[in-house]
């Protein structure tokens, strides 16, 4: 090709492709703001560490926080700084041990059920026909069932098996039951979005290049409604942390330890007697939290957009 | 005022806590639906409105009965000119009441198809009716069961003069026939209304059903049919002074109209009664700080709107039992005195009901008669040293160490993992370990009906004022599925309680019942906690307000001063 | 389509079978029988076998395999009787006060959609408004705030929506009645609770719609609108609005089965009589006939209320084929 | 352009740049030129060259972020665009400025009818009923020649073939009678019966209604038989502005002659297209001095090319051209060249 | 179809023979089919190996339908596609994967053919990986090669679709064609969006690739003078149907169908100074879902009779050559 277009004189190095969530990533690397919401999930995290590890090698802080620290009912002061409860248990170490299980729920569970929803939802939108029907089929039987009914069923059914070698105990129970209960919405949603996109141009483009099924799915349409999926995700989150309180209501989970659920739920009764510092502890423990996976979650999905990519 | 409620009309608003889910006597088994029920049915006695202690007095019949000598032979004249309410299933005739109204109501309840859960009120106890409920298992349906079919211990003798027969002595049914379940319900009305007689309540009581919005709300108009009856004349020494005889002898009831609000959250009923919309009220947990100050009395802020609190005592009692049947349990009596010796009673009571109770050392409540004034020498106070060697003795009984212990909890709600928690951390202080299964009522039922438990914490509010309501609870024929639940079976104890039952009420008596309490304490197949104490309060426009734990149709003697209440509303 | 529909529709029959022989095996499995819960506290034996048998609960779960299928004992079993009784819809009566379960139904469904369908729509209409303002000020104080403020909105716990709503507003400023109250109309009580309920419903929603909005928002067909000489209103509220209506009616419509159920906080805390708590208490009290009775026209609604989501899927988005 | 007609749109030294991270991507540089009422501006150039980028500056549509207008000014009717409030926009857009833009089937809302779109504009624009704005939907449908087109008004724009959701776009942007049409390569996807079709359509309104048109296109058959002036672009600035007949007679920049040459014309046997040696540059990394430098034969070896930027010089009347040696024949100019060193 | 196309003894890579795809159109709320759009109605050709059909027509005829249905992306109503002796339409699924290696297509629509979420790199590499060509730094060299060769520079990798001009897009889908070098490519309208210097560089690197590696192509386009240049053989359709079909050289000397020539007039003559004479369609565009009855040009058409309302004439033999076909009945 002598006449063919030679390139550019002063060629650089090629520079590195990279793919979506590299860029992704990098671009998040340089909003503050995201990376400090960042930090405070990599916090909370860390903390929730800290108590499993504690738990494991029986250190006696936090998981000393069934001992009283003062009177019932003390108001926030020096020795305790947010207060005190009903036993006069310290609300602090209540608040920090309380992150495990908490987290450990609401993440697990969130996890899973976007992990099943979002290739159910995809299959059955993609594909359509028989797949479709299957799909439609199991999450209307799922949805029709009262969600406690059927919470309590996935958990007694779980409870205390060992698939594995794995026991199944505590908190695990707890994500696993609704995790497995909860991928209904996110499942419908990327099914909707799914049959939205799955005529566009480039999936032809794709479909003509030989892609599959699969790869069309996971590399062409997922990456478009990814959106969709981090809003669930940081929507579910919360609402899992309040919800991991009904399993241990229904006598299932973690029992007589503390979460923030669980804390909220103990205040309320405290309320309206003018004790409130239980529930704002525990509400602001969520409230920091879910504002940073809000924050981070709509940063993530910005950098994930590439129409919005600036400096 | 609108709602279509005539405006000189005086009407009365309460609150009740839980669903009513029946208004047939026959088929009461909770005291929501009782209090409601009561201000339409009538039983042939009552309690008396003022005197203290509890008094039995007639209430459909005409005095108390005549008994025969072996007491085994009841013979009641019915008070003449008493009718049912009117209704279209009398097909306009008004329907005197008769003594085979009564019998026909009792064989209702035997009716084994009509599935009643109060049959354990005449259970065993009258010549014939079980006999009767033998037959009515050979009948296909409620329906096809013949009424006329004599029961020997069931006589009319008379239109008006009833002779119940028991197997044998049995003095408390006195306060039985004033229990609701003993009612008197008309044929007609169960006949002409079939399934839907649930919604159609027709009794002879002060009030008859107007509005039934289930979920809701019940309204209640005076029923015009109602018999003469007046406010009591007398009545404790202090009743006087305290303004409660003013009406005395005035015709009962005093209002026209009653409202039972279904109000199942405490917030929007502690602020119904701030507003006045509600004319009394208890005071949820919630509220107390702002209600009660230091020393039980009102708080100056509610003083001065004209509210007044009112204490008194509930025959109750609260506990933790064991299951005797339980392999570790029920033979290491130690281990079980040393759970009564780990418990702070009055930290509980601090703790979970505002002070709202008295410790208690045994299971007769202070308000019996039968009360034995020392029994907290005999019982297991708080006590942890003493708790503790009682561990190491249990332990050495046991061979070894303690396994860990499970306690069944009959609700899984916030508070009751209070208790939970609370109960973990007394255990932990004797060096036991506590597991506590919180379950709904349904599973814990089941629980106790199959023995299949360990501990578990309950309570009793006697049904009527003699203790032998509590000691029948330990007696060993009525172990699970009856109420007997710690399966407790100690034949001494059974031998004193049979003796005890058929026995009237004399010192002797009170002696055996306190004697009985002794040997409870100290074979220890319960720990027991407290007995309540309720708080209630009212409006100033509220006259005659006097509580009363064992009567429930309390709403004919209350006044209303509705101008007061005006002023107060619309302040 | 209309094929399609049928289709769809048939598979009602499945789906309502499905669901009906989940819960059964469930509450038979997982919950134990009803018995002790008819029988009270202290029932002779003899006494739960007549409830027992009064109630057909003495009866085979499922077919009785020793018989043949042509006798009429081999269908005689709970499960045949409860499909059989959801056929015909004759619920029967609750066991627990034996009122017919349709009353209770009808009874309730009127206060319950009182409260839940101007809850819904309100939510819906106020959150989806709110997202396109803020997907358009995206990047300024009036996001941040509306981010903020719905995140916030989210953390709370219902119950404080409630007990902050019921006391301040109702309450201390007396701008509502506290509770229902029998001389009240429909609207007056329920419109606290409906404002509670929109208030704490937005938070999530907003931040759900303005995620989709944000991402139809930079196509290029706004920006054609745009040159057509459109007001940001008119492309907001036209354009993106239609486009971004997939993941909206998915939220929306499938929401709308459940209005039927009620809320049950909100009708707790104000007394409204309606569905909210049935199915809470019957599945607390082993009412297996009202859940039986609640989760079989749930399922119907459900399944016909997919169908319609689909249909509207084809209908806002022509790109979207059904066959 | 020296002209009896008044200017309509006057574009002067307007900069937009996208802020992107890779960097500063400049994709319009100090362009400035006239319409006149009446007349029809064609801009050619290089692909990616800043036109499409210019028209949208003109609607004020860059999208920000990344884009911006960062220096200049547009004056409509002596007008000031850029500080018009949004309103204002909203007002001169669909009206008064309508455009087409080139990428027909993504700029189609895919979720109306292209007839509800059409309509839009009308009812927006002209106050008519919804019958009547559909009657004028169907008719410049029908102009634009869409068969059947009271069939096709119902139609979504994915059940049309790519020339037809084109001329939908003509359609709607001409349906208000702008005063200044903006078309984007409005016919790169029609035939050549219909393409003739609609530039005569193109030529009548501009006659009847006194339209002034800004054609970008790369078919340069199209600028000859359209355009009264045409504005050359190279990587983001303007190579040369001349009429129509002086560009295709005498064009005097390197690249516009590079371009008319490489141009396959039709009975010409050749085996191989001419073409422009070198590579367009990157707007990340333009050259230094003129940016035809490296691609220029004169360019390539001349130090003032390589370092200064050349202005935008008038040559003859009319005829403008941002070179050094614009005008100097090439052969000449190597000589010169030599003669320098 | 004539005998004497179809009976070359040649073998040929492309045979398409009475290609059929129809649209339902759908009507009413519950969206009956009301009718058809016979979008394509009977289309046959052959290209042989290492040749270029050119195929123009109407806007609108059908083309992009005859591209789509022939790698499968719509399904056919009728015909058959032989590629190597294979009938394609009925491969299966996994065979499908292994053919589209062979057959690539480049879109009309640049900007909608590209995922907007995946940058240049993946778009043009993506290819490579499916079929486990090459990966790594492999790929991304084969990638860096050949935005080059379409006239972009690897700074564009990381580069997303919204970024690039409409010429810079339609270049990115020429390159991702490219990629897998395949044998025969469909190529719908590649070059309309770009300028005539870059246009021809792309047009001589298809030449070149043809003549390197044997490609065939299908070169659909609007340009005839783009076409002349690139073709072997000219198909030109109207309303779903070919009407002529010869070679380049026959075509553009000696057109027959009158639409044809009503084409070949008015392209516009890049010299301001030269206007030519030109014949102008009157009448109204026909729809294919409402074709009209007969020869469906007959209604533009300026020597349209009788007979040309009733009746269609298959593509039979015209002028010198039995190579040239038309389907008009006034032509001889
Ligand atoms: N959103 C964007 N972000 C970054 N760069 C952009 C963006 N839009 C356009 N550009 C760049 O701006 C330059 C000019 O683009 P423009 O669309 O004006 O080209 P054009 O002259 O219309 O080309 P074509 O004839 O190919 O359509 C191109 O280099 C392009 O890459
Ligand atoms: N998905 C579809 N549903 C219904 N009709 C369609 C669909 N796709 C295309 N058509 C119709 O089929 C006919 C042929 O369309 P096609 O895209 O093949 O034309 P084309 O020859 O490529 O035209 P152009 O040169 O304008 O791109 C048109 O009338 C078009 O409206
Ligand atoms: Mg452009
Ligand atoms: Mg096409």
């Amino acid at each position: 090709m002598t006449d063919s277009i030679q390139t550019t004189k002063n060629l650089q190095k090629p520079i590195k492709g990279r793919s979506l969530w590299i860029d992704a990533i990098g671009r998040l690397r340089k909003r503050k703001l995201a990376m400090i919401c960042f930090g405070i999930i990599l916090f909370y995290v860390f903390i929730a560490c800290y108590v499993q590890v504690a738990e494991w090698t029986g250190s006696s802080w936090p998981t000393n926080w069934d001992e009283s620290t003062g009177q019932k009912y003390e108001s926030p002061n020096a020795q305790n700084i947010f207060g005190t409860d009903i036993f006069g248990y310290s609300i602090l170490r209540k608040v920090l041990y309380g992150t495990k299980i908490s987290l450990q729920v609401a993440f697990f569970a969130s996890i899973l059920s976007i992990l099943i929803g979002v290739p159910m939802g995809a299959a059955a939108g993609y594909f359509g026909g028989f797949i479709d029907d299957v799909i439609v089929w199991i999450y209307s039987t799922l949805s029709s069932i009262p969600y406690i009914l059927l919470i309590l069923a996935f958990a007694l059914v779980l409870k205390d098996k060992t698939p594995f070698g794995f026991k199944l105990a505590g908190a695990t129970t707890v994500y696993l039951a609704i995790g497995l209960t909860s991928w209904v919405g996110i499942c419908r949603l990327i099914r909707g979005e799914i049959l939205k996109r799955k005529e566009s141009e480039y999936v032809l483009a794709a479909r003509a290049m030989g892609c599959s099924g699969g790869r069309i799915i996971f590399k062409h349409l997922l990456p478009n409604t990814f959106h969709i999926v981090i809003i669930t995700f940081s929507l579910r989150f919360m609402s899992f942390i309040h919800a991991e309180v009904i399993l241990s209501f229904l006598g299932l989970g973690e029992k007589d330890k503390p979460s923030w659920g669980a804390m909220i739920d103990s205040a309320r009764l405290d309320l309206p007697k003018g004790y409130w510092w239980e529930m704002t502890a525990a509400t602001l423990a969520i409230l920091i939290i879910s504002l940073a996976l809000n924050i981070f979650g709509d940063a993530l999905r910005d950098c994930l957009d590439p129409k919005l990519r600036t400096d | 005022r609108s709602g279509g409620i005539p405006e000189n009309e005086v009407v009365i608003y309460s609150a009740i806590g839980s669903k009513i889910d029946s208004l047939d006597p026959g088929n009461i088994g909770d005291t929501s639906s009782s209090s409601v029920a009561s201000q339409i049915f009538e039983c042939l006695y009552d309690y008396h409105y003022l005197k203290r202690p509890y008094q039995v007095i007639p209430q459909l019949a005409e005095g108390l009965p005549s008994v025969s000598e072996d007491g085994k032979v009841y013979t009641i004249r019915i008070k003449q000119g008493i009718y049912f309410t009117d209704d279209p299933c009398f097909e306009g005739q008004r329907r005197e009441l008769t003594a085979a109204d009564f019998i026909y109501s009792w064989k209702r309840l035997a009716n084994i198809k009509y599935l009643s859960r109060n049959w354990w009120v005449f259970d065993g106890k009258i010549d014939g009716l079980d006999d009767f409920r033998e037959y009515t298992k050979s009948c296909k349906s409620m329906d096809e069961v013949d009424y006329s079919r004599p029961v020997q211990g069931l006589q009319a003798l008379d239109k008006y003069t009833l002779q119940i027969t028991l197997t044998k002595p049995w003095p408390q049914i006195l306060y039985l026939l004033a229990h609701l379940p003993t009612a008197p319900v008309a044929k007609e009305a169960i006949d002409y209304y079939g399934k839907s007689i649930i919604n159609h309540p027709i009794g002879t009581g002060p009030f008859v059903l107007d509005k039934w919005n289930r979920g809701s709300y019940i309204e209640m108009v005076r029923n015009k049919c109602f018999h003469d009856e007046f406010y009591p004349s007398e009545g404790q020494p202090e009743d006087l002074e305290n303004g409660y005889l003013a009406d005395a002898g005035k015709k009962l009831p005093f209002a026209d109209r009653l409202f039972f609000m279904l109000i199942q959250e405490d917030p929007p009923m502690w602020f119904l009664f701030l507003q006045g919309k509600l004319d009394a009220s208890g005071i949820p947990k919630d509220n107390f700080q702002q209600a009660i100050q230091e020393g039980q009395t009102l708080s100056r802020e509610l003083a001065e709107k004209g509210i007044t609190l009112k204490t008194f005592r509930n025959p109750s009692t609260y506990w933790i039992g064991f299951n005797m049947e339980d392999p570790l349990l029920g033979s290491n009596k130690p281990l079980r005195q040393a759970i009564a010796c780990c418990i702070d009673k009055k930290r509980y009571i601090d703790l979970f009901t505002n002070n709202r109770a008295e410790v208690a050392d045994g299971f007769i409540p202070p308000l019996m008669k039968s009360y034995d004034p020392d029994i907290k020498e005999k019982g297991f106070g708080f006590d942890i040293e003493r708790g503790k060697k009682l561990v190491e003795q249990a332990k050495q009984l046991n061979q070894g160490s303690l396994p860990v212990l499970t306690l069944a909890m009959p609700s899984t709600d916030v508070v009751a993992r209070q208790y939970g928690q609370f109960y973990k951390k007394s255990f932990k202080e004797i060096g036991l370990e506590l597991e506590v299964d919180y379950m709904d009522w349904p599973t814990y039922l089941g629980k106790m009906h199959q023995k299949d438990f360990q501990m578990f914490q309950s309570g009793w509010v006697a049904d009527y004022p003699d203790a032998e309501n509590f000691l029948q609870l330990f007696y060993g024929k009525n172990v699970s599925p009856g109420p007997n639940n710690f399966n407790y079976v100690d034949p001494e104890f059974d031998k004193l309680y049979e003796r005890a039952s058929a026995m009237l009420d004399t010192p002797e008596r009170t002696q055996l019942y306190r004697q009985a309490e002794a040997m409870i304490i100290e074979e220890c197949p319960a720990v027991f906690l407290l007995h309540g104490v309720a708080f209630t309060l009212h409006h100033s426009w509220v006259e005659n307000y006097k509580p009363n734990t064992f009567q429930y149709g309390l709403s004919k003697f209350r006044r209303i001063d509705v101008e007061k209440r005006k002023a107060y509303r619309y302040k | 389509m209309l094929s399609y529909i049928i289709r769809r529709l048939l598979y009602t029959i499945p789906i309502v079978f499905g669901v009906m022989l989940v819960t059964f095996l469930l509450f038979n499995v997982v919950r134990g029988d009803i018995t002790d819960q008819i029988a009270g506290k202290a029932a002779s034996a003899e006494t739960r076998a007549e409830i027992q048998e009064a109630y057909g609960l003495d009866k085979p779960l499922f077919f009785d395999f020793k018989q043949s299928p042509f006798t009429k004992a081999f269908w005689n079993s709970q499960f045949v009787n409860h499909l059989f009784s959801a056929a015909t819809f004759d619920f029967g009566s609750s066991y627990k006060d034996r009122e017919l379960i349709w009353d209770k139904i009808k009874r309730g469904a009127g206060p319950s959609l009182a409260l839940t369908v101007p809850m819904l729509i309100g939510t819906v209409v106020i959150s989806i408004s709110l997202s396109l303002v803020v997907a358009y000020f995206r990047g300024r104080w009036m996001d941040y705030i509306l981010v903020l403020i719905s995140i916030v909105g989210m953390s709370l716990p219902f119950l404080s929506f409630i007990l902050f709503g019921q006391y301040f507003l109702a309450f201390k400023w007396g701008l509502f009645p506290v509770y229902f109250w029998p001389d009240l109309s429909v609207w007056q009580y329920t419109a606290l609770p409906i404002l509670i309920g929109i208030a704490a419903g937005i938070g999530g929603n907003l931040r759900f719609y303005r995620t989709v909005m944000l991402d139809e928002l930079r196509n290029d067909y706004v920006r054609t609108a745009y040159a057509k000489g459109l007001s940001s209103r008119q492309v907001l509220f036209k354009h993106v609005l239609k486009n971004a209506m997939i993941p909206i009616i998915t939220q929306v419509v499938l929401a709308i089965p459940f209005l039927f159920l009620g809320s049950l906080l909100l009708e707790r805390f104000f007394g409204i009589p309606g569905l909210g708590y049935l199915m809470i208490d019957a599945i607390g009290s082993r009412d297996y006939k009202i859940i039986n009775a609640m989760v079989y026209i749930s399922a119907i609604l459900f399944v016909v209320f997919n169908l319609i989501t689909d249909i509207c899927y084809a209908w806002v988005d022509p790109r979207v084929k059904f066959d | 352009m020296t002209d009896t007609h008044h200017t309509l749109l006057s574009i002067r030294n307007l900069s937009t740049h996208f802020y992107t991270e890779q960097g500063l991507v400049k994709a319009v540089q100090d362009v400035s030129f006239d319409i006149p009422a009446g007349r029809t501006l064609a801009v050619v150039g290089e692909s990616g060259c800043g036109k499409s980028v210019t028209a949208l500056s003109v609607m004020r549509l860059i999208p920000w972020p990344p884009g911006k207008i960062v220096a200049g000014q547009i004056l409509f009717e002596g007008e000031p665009l850029l500080d018009a409030s949004e309103n204002r926009m909203r007002e001169i857009r669909g009206n008064d400025i309508a455009m087409i833009f080139q990428e027909p089937m993504t700029s189609l809302n895919p979720v109306f009818t292209v007839g509800n779109q059409i309509v839009e504009a009308v009812k927006l624009h002209q106050k008519k009923s919804g019958d009547e704005a559909r009657a004028i939907a169907v008719e410049v449908m029908r102009k634009v020649g869409i068969a059947d087109p009271q069939r096709r008004v119902d139609e979504y724009p994915h059940q049309m073939s790519g020339g037809m959701r084109q001329r939908v776009m003509i359609a709607m942007a001409l349906c208000c009678d702008p005063k200044l049409l903006i078309a984007d390569e409005p016919t790169t996807a029609l035939d050549v019966t219909i393409q003739a079709q609609i530039l005569e359509l193109l030529r009548d309104l501009q006659k009847k209604r006194n339209m002034s048109i800004m054609l970008i296109t790369h078919d340069l058959g199209v600028v000859a038989e359209n355009a009264d002036d045409v504005v050359v672009m190279y990587a983001s600035r303007i190579a040369e502005t001349a009429t129509a007949q002086q560009l295709f007679e005498k064009p005097l920049h390197p690249y516009t002659k590079g371009l008319l040459k490489s141009l396959p014309r039709l009975g010409e046997k050749k085996e191989r297209l001419d073409v422009i040696g070198g590579n367009v540059p990157s707007p990340l990394n333009f050259p230094a001095g003129c940016k035809f430098h490296p691609r220029c034969p004169i360019g390539c070896n001349d130090k003032r090319c390589q370092t200064d930027e050349p202005p935008l010089k008038e040559m003859v009347a009319g005829h403008c051209v941002a070179c050094w040696y614009a005008g100097q024949d090439i052969e000449k100019s190597k000589d010169a060249l030599k003669h320098n060193e | 179809m004539p005998s004497n196309i179809m009976s070359e003894t040649k073998k040929h890579l492309v045979e398409v023979k009475d290609l059929k795809t129809h649209f339902p159109i759908k009507a009413g709320v519950l969206s009956r089919t009301v009718g058809h759009v016979k979008a394509v109605d009977g289309v046959s050709f052959t290209i042989e190996a290492g040749k270029t059909l050119g195929l123009v027509g109407e806007s609108g005829c059908g083309k992009t339908t005859v591209g789509r249905t022939l790698i499968r992306l719509i399904p056919p109503t009728a015909g058959a596609f032989t590629f190597e002796g294979e009938d394609i339409f009925v491969a299966s699924t996994g065979r499908m994967k292994a053919i589209r290696r062979d057959i690539q297509m480049m879109f009309q629509d640049p900007y909608g053919s590209l995922n907007p979420r995946m940058t240049v790199e993946t778009i043009v590499g993506e290819a490579l990986g499916v079929h486990r060509i090459s990966t790594g730094n492999k790929r991304r060299d084969r990638v860096v090669d050949l935005l080059k060769k379409v006239g972009l520079s690897p700074e564009h990798l990381n580069r997303y679709p919204h970024e690039f001009s409409g010429g810079q897009r339609q270049r990115i889908g020429i390159a991702r064609a490219l990629a897998l070098d395949p044998k025969f490519i469909i190529c719908d309208e590649p070059v309309s969006a770009l300028d005539v210097s870059i246009q021809s560089q792309i047009i001589n690197l298809m030449q070149d690739l043809q003549s390197q590696l044997n490609l065939t192509y299908l070169f659909i386009a609007h340009d005839l003078a783009v076409v002349e240049h690139i073709s072997d053989w000219v198909a030109v359709m109207y309303l779903g149907r070919i009407v002529e079909y010869a070679s380049r050289e026959e075509l553009y000397a000696n057109p027959k169908h009158p639409y044809t020539r009503a084409l070949l007039s008015a392209i516009p003559e890049p010299d301001p100074t030269r206007r030519k004479p030109r014949i102008l369609l009157a009448g109204e565009v026909p729809s294919p879902s409402n074709p009209p009855s007969g020869c469906p040009f007959h209604p533009r058409c300026p020597l349209a009779e009788e007979q040309c309302r009733h009746q269609i004439q298959a593509l039979l033999p015209k002028g010198d050559s039995d190579q040239h076909v038309a389907a008009c009945w006034k032509v001889k």
